[in-house]
């Protein structure tokens, strides 16, 4: 182990520790709120980069996937505990990734980029139409013991759980695979290495995350419907605070997570009620924070392609004399 | 010691958040404030800009114009209203209601708009001891729900009541003798389109009828124009669509391209809406539909007039003035409480008795029993036709042609 | 006899809808084919079309063909604009074709949500819907309705002008040139910067035309709702194969008629299913497109 | 003939739309040789390359490595085998350190090593190479040769049975490519067998058992160096084209 690394520990440990000490405070809720929705992006945020940072695909499916893990919650709530619900949700999300890989990863990247757009779409659509046709169930009410102190610690274990896997994937063949295929494709199927196999693999991870977080979501949302499961909005809100944070890095999706949703915090504070103009209401926070999802989106394209990361180690390579590159 | 460091993390970090984002707005000391979350965007925004968003803007402008809600001491206390769009984003609706009790801690918080928005938002509403007086939600559970959170109310009723008086309906026009005995019925593949139909297919069939037709569509589906061909073919006598906003309307357009001659057509949510009448006019004559009005009382013209003249658009013939009615009964429970104390305005809520735009008011087990179930539009009003016990209902035409 | 009877309403009522699609197809795979763009802003550019016909016609009661007039130059212009300012700089560093894929999905994207914000500040978060000659017209025994008919009729119209654009024209005959190789045509003198803008402009206007098109018969407009069109322009045109107008034409058909048989003989809960069969079956057995060349 | 065969071509043809690059090749690589495949500029050697190397497939015939049948088999799998190769342009993996490009091959080719295993066997090869002192170089700061040094090292590290080599000693000059044949030579010698496409005479004469003489994807002559080099036909297609 590194002295970086030793340190990049040390911050972990220190930084999920406060984190978790959170729920005890009392009157606290809002912070909690707050701390439970950065915990929930970062989870899928950085889940998603360690798929799309190496392979450079755009995956728009982290909706269809949560939405997966909390169906499978609302389906089996009633029969099964809820860890071994945990467990289904984010193999199901796996399977579903493995699926999509396999039809698309071959090929090239707008592929990919068309199917997962309308992914969620797709599913919820079956899921509705089983709903309606098969179980007969409209909305589902998920009543666990999952108490919202509890939620909150899940998520984080999650969140845990997908750094040490990120951190296990950059020592492994795998993450060494996934350099090499970054790099030059043609070098890497030359070398040995199965590429589509190796990109299939990682998005069954980030697919497995995202299913998780769902399934803990649905306990914490309790009314279940595909509806309002299945949105694509989280989708873009994903790609869009990973990409601002930076994807070649493991930690840089937190660094996209926490900027952006401070940011909508703000939005929504200030500009939640309407403001009159010439005696027409204008803009709102909804309308805003799309327009806002949308410059973000720009921003990232034409001035920090990589990210607040990139930015900062751009920074730190100025300044240190001698200017080594500097591999965290 | 701990407890006095778990303090000072406390204030400070929320310090630091709350200097952050310039929250902690003072507001003047003379208000009360309420909170609302409902979708501004999103898919049910249309539903919530027509039946919820009006209602609430006009109430306050009323209650302000008054001068404010009175309270023990004889002063009054305008409304200082904050509002939350929730994208119809069930996370961020859950987020709104937290930051509406513990940052901007207003004193009450105006039920959701939707049935799994209410269920969702229910948890937090218990746990900060807000009132829950829901408006536009209806479900079969609210047994369950009501035992389960003490309070939370309900007063536009339950599935089974709206699916028994449909098929009451039509199962009157058949004995008459005005209809046959063929029913075709289509349900959106969403919540609340699966729980009616689901409700009313063993209803159906207890009544003797024979279901010739039997399909679900997406939410969102553009072209009905098979559906309704579907329908067509099964050669029904009588239509019911537990549908939405759009495809309500969706239906419609197909029944008129396709020619659908049924004597009883029926469809759900939105059938009641302006909108509706104004897109088709007067080809809608004897449209059945969820809700319906006593529009013959003195109290709901005025109120209907009042939301015209405040907030520039025609109230729904359905739920607006539920919704206006909920705000009612929140209003007069203060002012008999004569004070903001959540826990003793929910207990007078339970037990006191309210006049309101819908009649008078009296919660029995958190429930208004009384609520429309089958409106029908007439003479370019949508009248209710059957309720659990309204006044005013009027008898049902048939449908000629459109 | 009945057989017969659903057989031509599928036919028919899948033409209606494949002609619909063409249009917003036929502007995709003007900017996607030759002006190298995925333009994932596409069908939000389309309900701006739809929802400026609404307002014409609630607003000023004229017909929505009205609309037109001034829709199509405003997005060629709007486009243009977009193309030179914001996407040209794109091209221009892009070192390859990869590159500038991620780089065109990411910008459109964004631009896709802005337009998403200012449509909704603009119209508001209501239902939009009018009616428009909502009459039944029968054909062969089938009951259709006019505003599609005539709707088809329009898209025919447009598709068939860009068709003879395109394959009769120099500038048409320029596009042609620079989807099949960018540099190449720039060696034959062709301006492939001007002719990748026009291509961009011309695409954007022929999607906001479908727009207006599609609103004479759609129920509702919703600003935000334009993805579902995005996603079936992208199905079409990958069906299709990249920068090919005529596959991109009998793609739309394809489509449009799989989704019909679907919604009529199985359920309408697979519509969005049915094109996703497609998009996969096109994906594993012909990643080039119906009429696509299989890049090296 | 094919007992001691390691590598088996059998009447392989590629087209591309009309063009025939690799028009009915038939060829044996045996234990222990090296074959050199010469011709003019596109001729279809690298063609013939990629083919053995799985990056294309035939369009018509078979390729086997002993008697496994590998041309409908993917790159990887081929690598897999034992099968490496240089690439014409040399194709290195600008973000990775040299040690690591090295440790590509040893990871994930023929060998399948990790950790220090494969770092010290990647950095044992680079000193082969003579690019011992390059390890904690940038990759950029390299030169083309010690950059194509850095690619054989690479091949190297799967320890291949069979070693493809794209020109790799085009460019070099007269000390440098004594050392190029040199360390070809011993790689022989460790009982590897290699395809070289060169247009070095010199080294032809000196390295090859055996050449194969490419026009226009046909072969036109096969045989000892000596032979091949005197042969009219591969002259005049030489000549041909240079005065083309």
């Amino acid at each position: 182990m590194t002295r970086n690394e030793g340190i990049g520990w040390m911050l972990a440990v220190a930084g999920f520790g406060a984190m978790a000490f959170l729920p005890l405070l009392e009157d606290a809720d809002y912070l909690m709120g707050l701390a439970l929705n950065i915990t929930m992006f970062t989870v899928l945020a950085t889940s998603w980069a360690l798929f799309s940072g190496p392979t450079h695909y755009i995956s728009l499916a982290t909706a269809a996937f949560y939405g997966v893990g909390a169906t499978v919650v609302a389906m089996g709530f009633e029969v099964l505990p809820f860890p071994v619900l945990l467990g289904l949700a984010g193999l199901a999300g796996g399977v579903l990734a493995a699926l999509v890989g396999l039809a698309t990863l071959r090929l090239s990247g707008v592929y990919f980029v068309i199917f997962t757009l309308g992914l969620a779409e797709l599913i919820r659509q079956l899921v509705s139409w089983v709903q309606s046709n098969i179980v007969e169930v409209g909305s589902i009410q998920v009543f666990t013991d999952n108490s919202d102190n509890w939620i909150y610690w899940e998520l984080l274990a999650l969140a845990a759980l997908v750094f040490l896997v990120g951190w296990l994937i950059e020592r492994s063949r795998l993450g060494f695979a996934m350099r090499i295929i970054g790099n030059d494709e043609v070098v890497a199927s030359h070398s040995g290495i199965h590429s589509a196999g190796s990109k299939v693999i990682l998005f069954v991870i980030s697919g497995f995350f995202a299913a998780a977080v769902g399934a803990v979501m649905v306990t914490k949302i309790i009314n279940f419907d595909p509806d309002t499961f299945y949105l694509p909005i989280i989708s873009f809100q994903v790609v869009i605070m990973a990409l601002l944070g930076g994807v070649h890095r493991l930690w840089g999706p937190l660094l996209g997570v926490i900027p952006f949703t401070l940011l909508w915090e703000v939005i929504e504070n200030r500009f939640q009620q309407p403001m009159e103009m010439f005696g027409v209401e204008i803009v709102s926070a909804g309308s805003l924070k799309v327009i806002l999802l949308g410059v973000c989106f720009m921003l990232i394209v034409y001035y920090i392609p990589r990210g607040v990361v990139g930015r900062v180690e751009t920074l730190a390579r100025r300044l240190a004399p001698g200017g080594g590159a500097s591999h965290g | 010691m701990l407890s006095r460091m778990t303090g000072f993390i406390k204030m400070s970090l929320a310090g630091a958040i709350v200097f952050a984002l310039g929250l902690g707005s003072a507001g003047a000391a003379e208000t009360i404030k309420i909170g609302a979350v409902a979708p501004k965007t999103g898919p049910l925004a249309v539903g919530a800009s027509i039946t919820h968003w009006p209602n609430i803007k006009l109430w306050v402008s009323q209650v302000n114009g008054r001068g404010g809600l009175r309270m023990k001491d004889g002063s009054r206390r305008k409304i200082q209203l904050i509002t939350y769009d929730d994208q119809t984003n069930p996370t961020e609706h859950i987020k709104a209601t937290i930051r509406l009790a513990t940052l901007d801690k207003v004193d009450f918080i105006v039920a959701p708009y939707g049935t799994g928005f209410n269920v969702a938002a229910a948890p937090h509403f218990a746990k900060y001891g807000y009132p829950q007086i829901t408006s536009t939600s209806i479900t079969d559970k609210i047994p369950q729900l009501t035992k389960r959170f003490p309070g939370l109310f309900f007063t536009l009723g339950n599935t089974t009541a709206f699916v028994g008086s449909v098929v009451e309906i039509l199962a009157k026009l058949r004995d008459q003798g005005k209809i046959g005995n063929r029913v075709a019925i289509v349900n959106v593949a969403a919540d609340f389109g699966i729980e009616l139909k689901k409700a009313s297919i063993p209803i159906f069939k207890k009544a003797g009828f024979n279901i010739v037709y039997n399909k679900s569509y997406p939410l969102g589906t553009q072209d009905l124009s098979p559906v309704m061909r579907g329908v067509k073919a099964s050669n029904p006598d009588a239509f019911v669509a537990w549908s939405y906003p759009p495809d309500t309307i969706g239906l419609t357009v197909q029944a008129k391209i396709q020619g659908l001659d049924v004597k009883a057509y029926y469809s759900a949510v939105a059938t009641a809406f302006p909108v509706y009448r104004n897109k088709f006019g007067k080809s809608i004559e004897g449209v059945l539909g969820a809700g319906g009005l006593n529009l013959d009382s003195p109290a709901l013209q005025t109120y209907m007039a009042d939301h015209k003249r405040v907030t520039g658009k025609e109230a729904d013939f359905w739920a607006s003035p539920v919704v206006y009615a909920t705000l009612q009964v929140l209003e007069q429970a203060i002012e008999a409480v004569g004070s903001t104390d959540r826990k003793a305005v929910t207990a007078y809520i339970k037990s006191g008795t309210f006049t309101t735009v819908m009649g008078t008011w009296k919660f029995k087990n958190q429930v208004i029993p009384s609520f429309w179930t089958v409106g029908q539009w007439q003479n370019g009003k949508f009248y209710g036709v059957s309720s659990t016990g309204m006044p005013g209902e009027k008898p049902v035409a048939i449908k000629r042609g459109w | 006899m009945d057989v017969l009877i659903t057989g031509i309403y599928i036919l028919i009522t899948g033409s209606l809808l494949g002609a619909t699609y063409s249009l917003i197809a036929m502007g995709l795979a003007l900017q996607y084919g030759v002006a190298r763009i995925m333009n994932l802003a596409n069908g939000e550019m389309f309900i701006a079309g739809a929802l400026v016909a609404f307002w014409v016609v609630t607003s000023h009661q004229l017909s929505p063909y009205v609309s037109l007039v001034f829709v199509v130059p405003g997005a060629f212009g709007i486009n243009w604009l977009i193309y030179r300012y914001l996407l040209r700089p794109l091209v221009r560093r892009a070192k390859h074709r990869g590159q500038l894929e991620v780089d065109s999905i990411l910008a459109t994207f964004g631009m896709g949500f802005i337009l998403v914000g200012v449509l909704r500040e603009v119209f508001g978060g209501e239902l939009f819907s009018y009616s428009y000659l909502l009459e039944p017209i029968k054909i062969l025994n089938n009951n259709f309705a006019l505003n599609r008919v005539i709707g088809c009729l329009v898209s025919a119209l447009v598709c068939g002008l860009l068709y003879l654009g395109f394959y009769k024209t120099r500038a048409g005959m320029a596009m042609r040139a620079v989807a099949v190789d960018p540099a190449a045509a720039g060696l034959v003198a062709i301006d492939v910067p001007k002719i990748s803008a026009l291509s961009f402009a011309l695409g954007g206007a022929v999607t906001a035309a479908g727009g207006v098109v599609i609103s004479t018969f759609l129920t509702d407009m919703d600003p935000s709702g334009g993805v579902v069109f995005t996603l079936k322009a992208l199905i079409v045109v990958i069906m299709g194969g990249v920068g090919d107008v005529r596959g991109a034409i009998v793609a739309s058909f394809i489509l449009g008629l799989t989704e019909t048989l679907v919604a009529t003989l199985v359920d309408p809960g697979f519509i969005l299913a049915a094109a996703y069969f497609l998009f996969v079956l096109v994906l594993l057995f012909r990643p080039q497109g119906l009429f696509g060349r299989r890049r090296a | 003939m094919a007992e001691n065969a390691l590598l088996e071509v059998q009447g392989v043809s590629k087209h591309f739309g009309g063009l025939v690059a690799v028009d009915q090749i038939s060829f044996t690589l045996r234990h222990n040789e090296v074959l050199g495949l010469i011709g003019p500029n596109g001729s279809g050697k690298t063609t013939m390359i990629n083919l053995i190397s799985g990056a294309l497939r035939p369009t018509m015939g078979d390729i086997f490595m002993g008697d496994r049948l590998i041309s409908e088999r993917p790159a990887r799998f081929i690598a897999r085998l034992g099968i490496a190769r240089t690439f014409q342009l040399v194709r290195l993996l600008p973000s990775l350190s040299v040690l690591e490009n090295v440790m590509a091959g040893a990871v994930f080719g023929h060998k399948r090593l990790w950790g220090r295993e494969a770092r010290k066997y990647a950095a044992r090869l680079l000193e082969r190479v003579g690019m011992g002192h390059a390890i904690g170089m940038p990759l950029l700061a390299l030169t083309y040769i010690d950059q194509k040094r850095v690619e054989l090292a690479r091949a190297l590290a799967a320890d291949p049975d069979i070693l493809l080599l794209d020109e790799w000693l085009a460019g070099l000059n007269a000390t440098e490519l004594k050392l190029g044949i040199d360390l070809v030579q011993t790689l022989r010698q460790e009982g590897r067998a290699i395809i070289v496409v060169e247009h070095v005479m010199d080294a032809i004469r000196s390295l090859c058992d055996r050449c194969i003489v490419m026009n226009s994807g046909a072969m036109i002559a096969e045989g000892s160096p000596g032979q091949v080099l005197a042969d009219p036909a591969v002259i005049h297609a030489y000549l041909g084209d240079s005065h083309a």
